[in-house]
């Protein structure tokens, strides 16, 4: 495909790009509002944290390749293991998916020219940030989190953990559930209020549903944990009685907070990457989504259901059974949604014309994974089963199937999907496809064998192991697979830095790809949209051509200001122009004095906290006084 | 040896988990020496079996799609024909398959693996967690010891879980499903082994340094057998013979050691530790992670933080010929 | 601004109204997340409040609620007088508002402070949750307040769109403070 | 007397969400009574688990099948091309079908749960 051609006179072009053009420099990325320079900050900030959980990663699997291996020592393991945990969860799938991908594409796929609040989102990016360096800070002064990602008291009560370890964890927790609060909250507004003049609802694409879902998810997830974090910290602190059996509480009371949280959480790392797949098997199969309405409605029913199968976290806790077979039934319910997707994505292949260039490839390892993980998914809602296996490495198994498998090989393929998007160059096909199968072999090698030694005994989160209990073998194998898995994700790194500078030009639309980010010139300027299109369908860069349909004959330009349209909920009819707010130096302000009251409050100074939580208050007006209207 | 029911383990270990129910290992879940751990080693092997269907589903449809790579153009589609294969294949199929597995898993095999009520097996034992090892009681005796619980073949047994400290969770896998011992709660198991055998359990929920130094051993012996060494257990400790042994004894009871042990016969009446007052009986240290032989005695009491790391039990000072004195007469205790 | 094809009369709901309305779901889920830890360790336990502390009087927490619900009225009022452009009237009526709710709140600290005379919170899981509600919710009317007062502020420059639609977003924030504390005095007095 | 349906739109959208909503209290509900006849004192509220456990399900199946109603209704009365029709059969077809997943997680939970309610036995 050539480029497309600008509709309007380069006048208004000029006109457009003067008043969206960044302040130049760093202090434009400090200051930063455009969703695309705030999903680029994401991207590299989730990628540091990703390759932090790998050495972790590495070092642990180093540890467990032979039987009384003494690599590290316990402390040190279990602060890797927790470290693991949280940066993989927290501050790399999450903040990837959703910051570096739902905001670099969510306003380009919905037609508008950022997000609905762009400041937030730049306070989102710098709570991000700022809490991931809180956590590591507490691995950097040799108190990093060690209980366990899920932190079960009262291990990781004052009386047994005295260290300001956890205090790091519930701290950063919080403050990481700031920032995704924020960040949800802006993705469904900007979905339902910023979506181009005739994208109604049933017209919208994939993978919008799934962020969609993802952000209603967090919404009402996070509270729980953020209200569990702030119960340990008053026990901790304070003396407070939540979880202490003397004192009336009851330590199962974190595992139910904590799981209410936590199983959607499981969703909402898996959601995007169905929103990713959903993207990518359309293109590469040239056809449009077989079942279209029931993926989307899948997408939000897996979100939905979530939250009704907590408890089977813990069905080895002596509940009584009837509660254990009521969230059996619900967890098996959460399977239908999985299964509608999966042969829906399977069968668009199927009846297209693929084409397996590396993004599908990726997909298709997903599919493999994600089915595999989702089979060993429901054997835990056989209850005997889950009972006899639950902490065991065979649920170490199924959920690196999901988190790594399901999860992070669509952001891989998202990445090589998106990458000439954001670039204007492809990648390497070759060395793409041969990543692929490096890291797929290395994936199967590292978390394959683990349902095995889960089966034969061995349980979760032991730095060391006996010899002659049949598990040797298998570990050393995993070890070996995570090492091949890291190869894997080298050439990938590899491949996309090389590709930034050497590869091939390739214009707006190297893949034909259905969705509206394709209509833009790669990358996309400033303001996204030259002119705001108007949408006839689900795939409307395919039907612009198919049928003939233009999609700049809305005429809207808007280049009088920093405006982008707002339409209705439903229907998307036009209702407004919104005058956006330009770079803001309020919100990296803001975040610096949230994660100083935050350590001054780990640091037990109650009044400095104090001060700092009134400069922020402060902030938040300085913030206000600008009006865009005003501009 | 009664065999299960459902035994297809033949059809599918060789093809899909090389070797996996034939290697050796004392901890294996599909090794089930009791009929509840034989009932959920069943389920796995119904639950494989069906997911190797499904799984074989989605590779045909992945080869299928690979087959069609090199269409030029996809042919038009019949909305109505994939929704209905949709449903079909993502509902339809998917509900039978789970209603089955609910009511064969969930009403059927939890049956067997369901936690007794209290009094209705001959025995019972409480089990209580510490960090990091295991205090079994037998009620109705003074018999209290570690890391090791003996039971009699053929006859039920009442596991009580507690725990004294953080959560811990009591996993034998050849005999049943685990329990997470939790503070404030009483959980219980069933143990009902129907071989004689030293079956192997781990602690498995993460409670802390040593958690992985949290082992257990199941000792099922015939009954007469298991009577013979519930008389002996209940004795209290025999009295020093020699002098070395005498001289360990008054160690014992003026160095640390008593502050934290207990020894039944002695003065030594503390709770911390586990009960030594049958040690000599045990076949390992420190919950399975030394054997128990006179030299891992003499290098744990020396240095327990060399073996277990983090361990609460302190390092004493003691002279090399004290330290002879005390694993003498800690060896003696039978 | 006039662009082809936009209606006259612009809007159902802003997205700053929408805004405002998510960040309450997810405050909601807080609220009832705390109030189900009141009503699950309330299930768990023996007797609730426990032995030797007094359920809590309904007099004073009763009267102040009413005190709470009835502020309603000025800053519905202020919203609708911002919305006709009388601002003057408008930030009368917040500042009304936030008088009431001042009284509210010292009447509540009050109450809090013989309350922790009553049944300190280090001593029993009932006054630890007890007090963990209570004083989320004044949190949460504090930050009314702020938003009330920054926007009687801000109305004395007077009415433009941005300002509308943040006081239109407070009075969705304080009809749902109210219902929180609807909630909360129920559950403060309910077990007897 | 005639009975007047609800809007087309309207219907759309309480098929959409009714069957949800239904099943999200049932889990609710039924798990606070289970608690409640569980604890330390039960029969303080008064409640019998297993009037509650039925209660709650069939009153959660009837709301059900009302969603699932709705939602067809919505489906039929949805032909014309464009929105907001287009809209509404594309809501009314998914919240078909979710309607009926619904109804069998509640009576699958419902019936497990009602026949296990009368006591508090561990597994």
């Amino acid at each position: 495909m050539t480029a497309v051609d600008l509709p309007v006179g380069p006048q208004r072009v000029e006109r457009l790009e003067r008043i969206w053009t960044p302040r130049p420099g760093v202090l434009g990325w400090l200051t930063t509002t455009d969703h695309k320079r705030i999903g680029l900050l994401y991207l590299f900030a989730t990628l540091m944290f990703f390759a932090a959980g790998g050495v972790e990663a590495l070092t642990m699997r180093t540890q467990l390749a032979q039987a009384n291996e003494k690599l590290v020592g316990p402390g040190t393991f279990d602060e890797l293991l927790t470290m693991h945990g949280i940066t993989m969860i927290f501050l790399f799938i999450i903040p990837i998916t959703t910051g570096a991908f739902g905001n670099y594409l969510v306003p380009l796929m919905i037609g508008a020219r950022d997000m609905a609040f762009p400041r937030m989102n730049a306070l989102s990016f710098w709570l991000f940030l700022a809490s991931g360096c809180f956590l590591y800070a507490g691995f950097a002064l040799g108190a990093a989190p060690n209980a366990g990602w899920f932190d079960y008291v009262p291990l990781a009560l004052k009386q047994y953990d005295p260290g300001s370890n956890i205090d790091f964890y519930a701290l950063g927790l919080i403050l990481n559930g700031a920032s995704s609060t924020a960040a949800a909250i802006n993705f469904i507004a900007t979905i339902f209020k910023l979506r181009a003049p005739g994208m109604s609802l049933n017209r919208m694409p994939l993978f919008c549903y799934a962020v969609l879902a993802v952000a209603f998810a967090l919404l009402l997830a996070l509270p729980a944990l953020t209200l569990d974090c702030i119960f340990l910290e008053l026990q901790r602190r304070l003396g407070f009685h939540f979880f202490d059996v003397a004192g009336g509480g009851d330590p199962l009371l974190w595992q139910y907070l904590f799981w209410i949280f936590g199983h959607p959480e499981v969703y909402i790392i898996v959601l995007p990457a169905f929103g990713i797949a959903t993207s990518i098997i359309p293109t590469f199969a040239r056809r449009r989504m077989v079942a279209f309405p029931l993926v989307a409605m899948a997408e939000l029913l897996v979100a939905f259901i979530g939250f009704g199968v907590f408890a089977h976290h813990m069905f080895a806790t002596g509940l009584a059974t009837i509660t254990l077979v009521f969230f059996a039934a619900a967890s098996m319910l959460v399977v239908i949604p999985s299964t509608i997707q999966v042969y829906a994505w399977l069968l668009t292949v199927a009846t297209g014309a693929p084409r397996f260039r590396a993004p599908l490839l990726f997909i298709g390892g997903f599919v493999v994974f994600f089915v595999l993980g989702g089979l060993t998914g429901i054997m835990f809602t056989a209850i005997p089963f889950d009972q006899a296996l639950t902490d065991t490495y065979f649920v170490v198994a199924h959920f690196h199937f999901i988190i790594f498998g399901a999860a992070v090989f669509p952001i891989l393929g998202g990445l090589y999907y998106w990458f000439p998007k954001v670039t204007g160059r492809l990648y390497h096909e070759r060395l793409a496809i041969v990543s692929f199968w490096v890291t797929f072999v290395g994936t199967t090698l590292t978390f394959f064998p683990m349902h095995i030694v889960g089966l034969l005994g061995m349980t979760r989160r032991v730095y060391t192991y006996e010899p002659g209990l049949g598990w040797d073998a298998y570990n050393l194998a995993e070890t070996i697979g995570g090492f091949t898995l890291a190869a894997g994700l080298l050439l990938i790194l590899g491949n996309l830095v090389w590709s930034r500078f050497n590869g091939e030009p390739c214009g707006p639309d190297p893949f034909h790809g259905g969705t509206l980010e394709w209509t833009v010139p790669s990358p996309p300027p400033h303001y996204n949209f030259a002119v705001i299109p108007t949408v006839r369908s689900p795939y409307p860069n395919w039907d612009r051509t198919d049928a003939g349909y233009d999609l700049e004959r809305g005429g809207l330009v808007l280049d009088a200001g920093h405006e982008t349209p707002s339409t209705e909920v439903r229907d998307a009819r036009l209702e407004e122009i919104l005058s956006m707010p330009s770079e803001s130096p309020w919100p990296i302000v803001l975040a610096a004095c949230v994660v100083l009251a935050f350590v001054m409050l780990l640091a037990g100074h109650v009044l400095i906290t104090a001060v700092f939580g009134v400069l922020g208050a402060l902030t938040l007006g300085a913030w206000h006084l600008h009006e865009p209207e005003e501009t | 040896m009664k065999r299960g029911f459902f035994q297809p383990r033949s059809l599918v270990a060789g093809l899909i988990v090389v070797g996996l129910a034939g290697c050796g290992g004392n901890q294996d879940a599909l090794h089930p020496a009791s009929g509840a751990e034989r009932s959920i080693a069943d389920l796995w092997w119904v639950m494989l079996i069906g997911s190797a269907i499904g799984f074989g589903s989605v590779l045909f449809l992945l080869v299928l799609g690979w087959r069609r790579r090199g269409r030029k153009t996809s042919p038009p589609s019949n909305a109505k024909l994939e929704t209905t294969l949709v449903v079909t294949l993502g509902v339809g199929i998917p509900v039978v398959v789970l209603l089955s597995l609910f009511v064969y898993s969930d009403v059927f095999v939890m049956r067997s693996t369901a936690a007794p009520t209290p009094g209705s097996t001959r025995m019972t034992i409480d089990v209580i967690g510490h960090d990091w090892w295991w205090e079994v009681r037998y009620p109705g005796t003074p018999v209290v010891t570690a890391n090791e619980i003996h039971i009699p073949v053929g006859s039920a047994v009442n596991v009580v879980g507690t725990t004294a400290d953080v959560i811990h969770s009591f996993w034998v896998p050849q005999l049943n499903r685990k329990i997470d011992l939790i503070p404030g709660r009483t959980n219980r198991v069933l143990l009902e082994a129907d071989r004689p055998g030293r079956f192997r359990g781990q602690c498995s929920e993460f409670c802390g340094l040593q958690h992985a130094h949290m082992a257990v051993l199941v000792i099922a012996e015939p009954r007469a057998r298991f009577r013979a060494w519930l008389a002996n257990q209940e004795k209290p400790a025999r009295p020093p013979a020699t002098g070395e042994e005498r001289l360990g004894l008054r160690l014992f009871q003026t160095q640390a050691c008593a502050g934290c042990h207990t020894i039944r016969g002695t003065t030594a009446r503390g709770t911390i530790g586990p009960d030594l007052t049958h040690l000599a009986s045990r076949g390992t240290l420190a919950a399975l992670t030394l054997p128990n032989t006179p030299a891992a005695l003499r290098s744990w009491i020396t240095d327990p933080d060399h073996a277990k790391p983090g361990v609460k039990m302190p390092a004493l000072p003691l002279t090399g010929s004290q330290l002879d004195a005390l694993t003498a007469y800690l060896g003696s205790l039978r | 601004m006039t662009a082809a094809g936009l209606p006259a009369t612009a809007s159902s709901r802003p997205a700053g109204w929408w805004g405002m309305a998510l960040f309450i779901t997810t405050e909601a889920t807080l609220f009832g997340a705390i109030f189900s830890t009141y009503v699950y360790l309330w299930l768990r336990s023996p007797r609730w409040p426990p032995q030797g502390i007094a359920p809590t009087k309904p007099f004073y927490p009763l009267l102040l609620t009413a005190l709470l619900v009835a502020t309603s009225v000025p800053v519905h009022g202020a919203f609708r007088s911002a919305r006709a452009g009388a601002a003057g009237r408008a930030v009368a009526l917040l500042l009304l508002a936030v008088a009431v709710q001042c009284s509210y709140l010292a009447g509540q600290f009050v109450l809090f402070a013989h309350d922790l005379d009553r049944m300190p919170p280090d001593r029993s899981a009932y006054a630890s949750t007890y007090f963990t509600m209570l004083g989320t919710h004044h949190a949460h009317v504090v930050a009314g307040i702020a938003l009330e007062l920054w926007f009687a502020l801000r109305l004395t420059r007077g009415v433009n769109r941005y300002r509308l639609v943040g006081l239109h977003a407070t009075t969705l924030y304080w009809d749902f403070v109210i219902v929180a504390g609807l909630i909360l005095v129920a559950l403060q007095l309910a077990p007897r | 007397m005639k009975v007047r349906l609800p809007s087309t739109e309207a219907l759309q959208w309480i098929g959409l969400f009714t069957a949800p909503l239904a099943w999200t209290a049932q889990l609710v509900l039924g798990y606070g009574a289970t608690l409640a006849a569980c604890g330390p004192a039960p029969g303080r509220f008064g409640v019998s688990t297993v009037t509650w456990e039925a209660t709650l399900t069939a009153g959660a199946a009837v709301l059900a099948v009302g969603g699932e109603a709705a939602a067809i209704a919505a489906y039929r009365r949805s032909r014309r091309d464009g929105l907001p029709d287009e809209r509404r059969r594309f809501f009314a077809e998914a919240a078909m079908l979710a309607s009926i997943l619904f109804l069998l997680a509640i009576l699958l939970g419902g019936i497990a749960a009602t026949s296990e309610a009368p006591s508090c036995r561990q597994s």
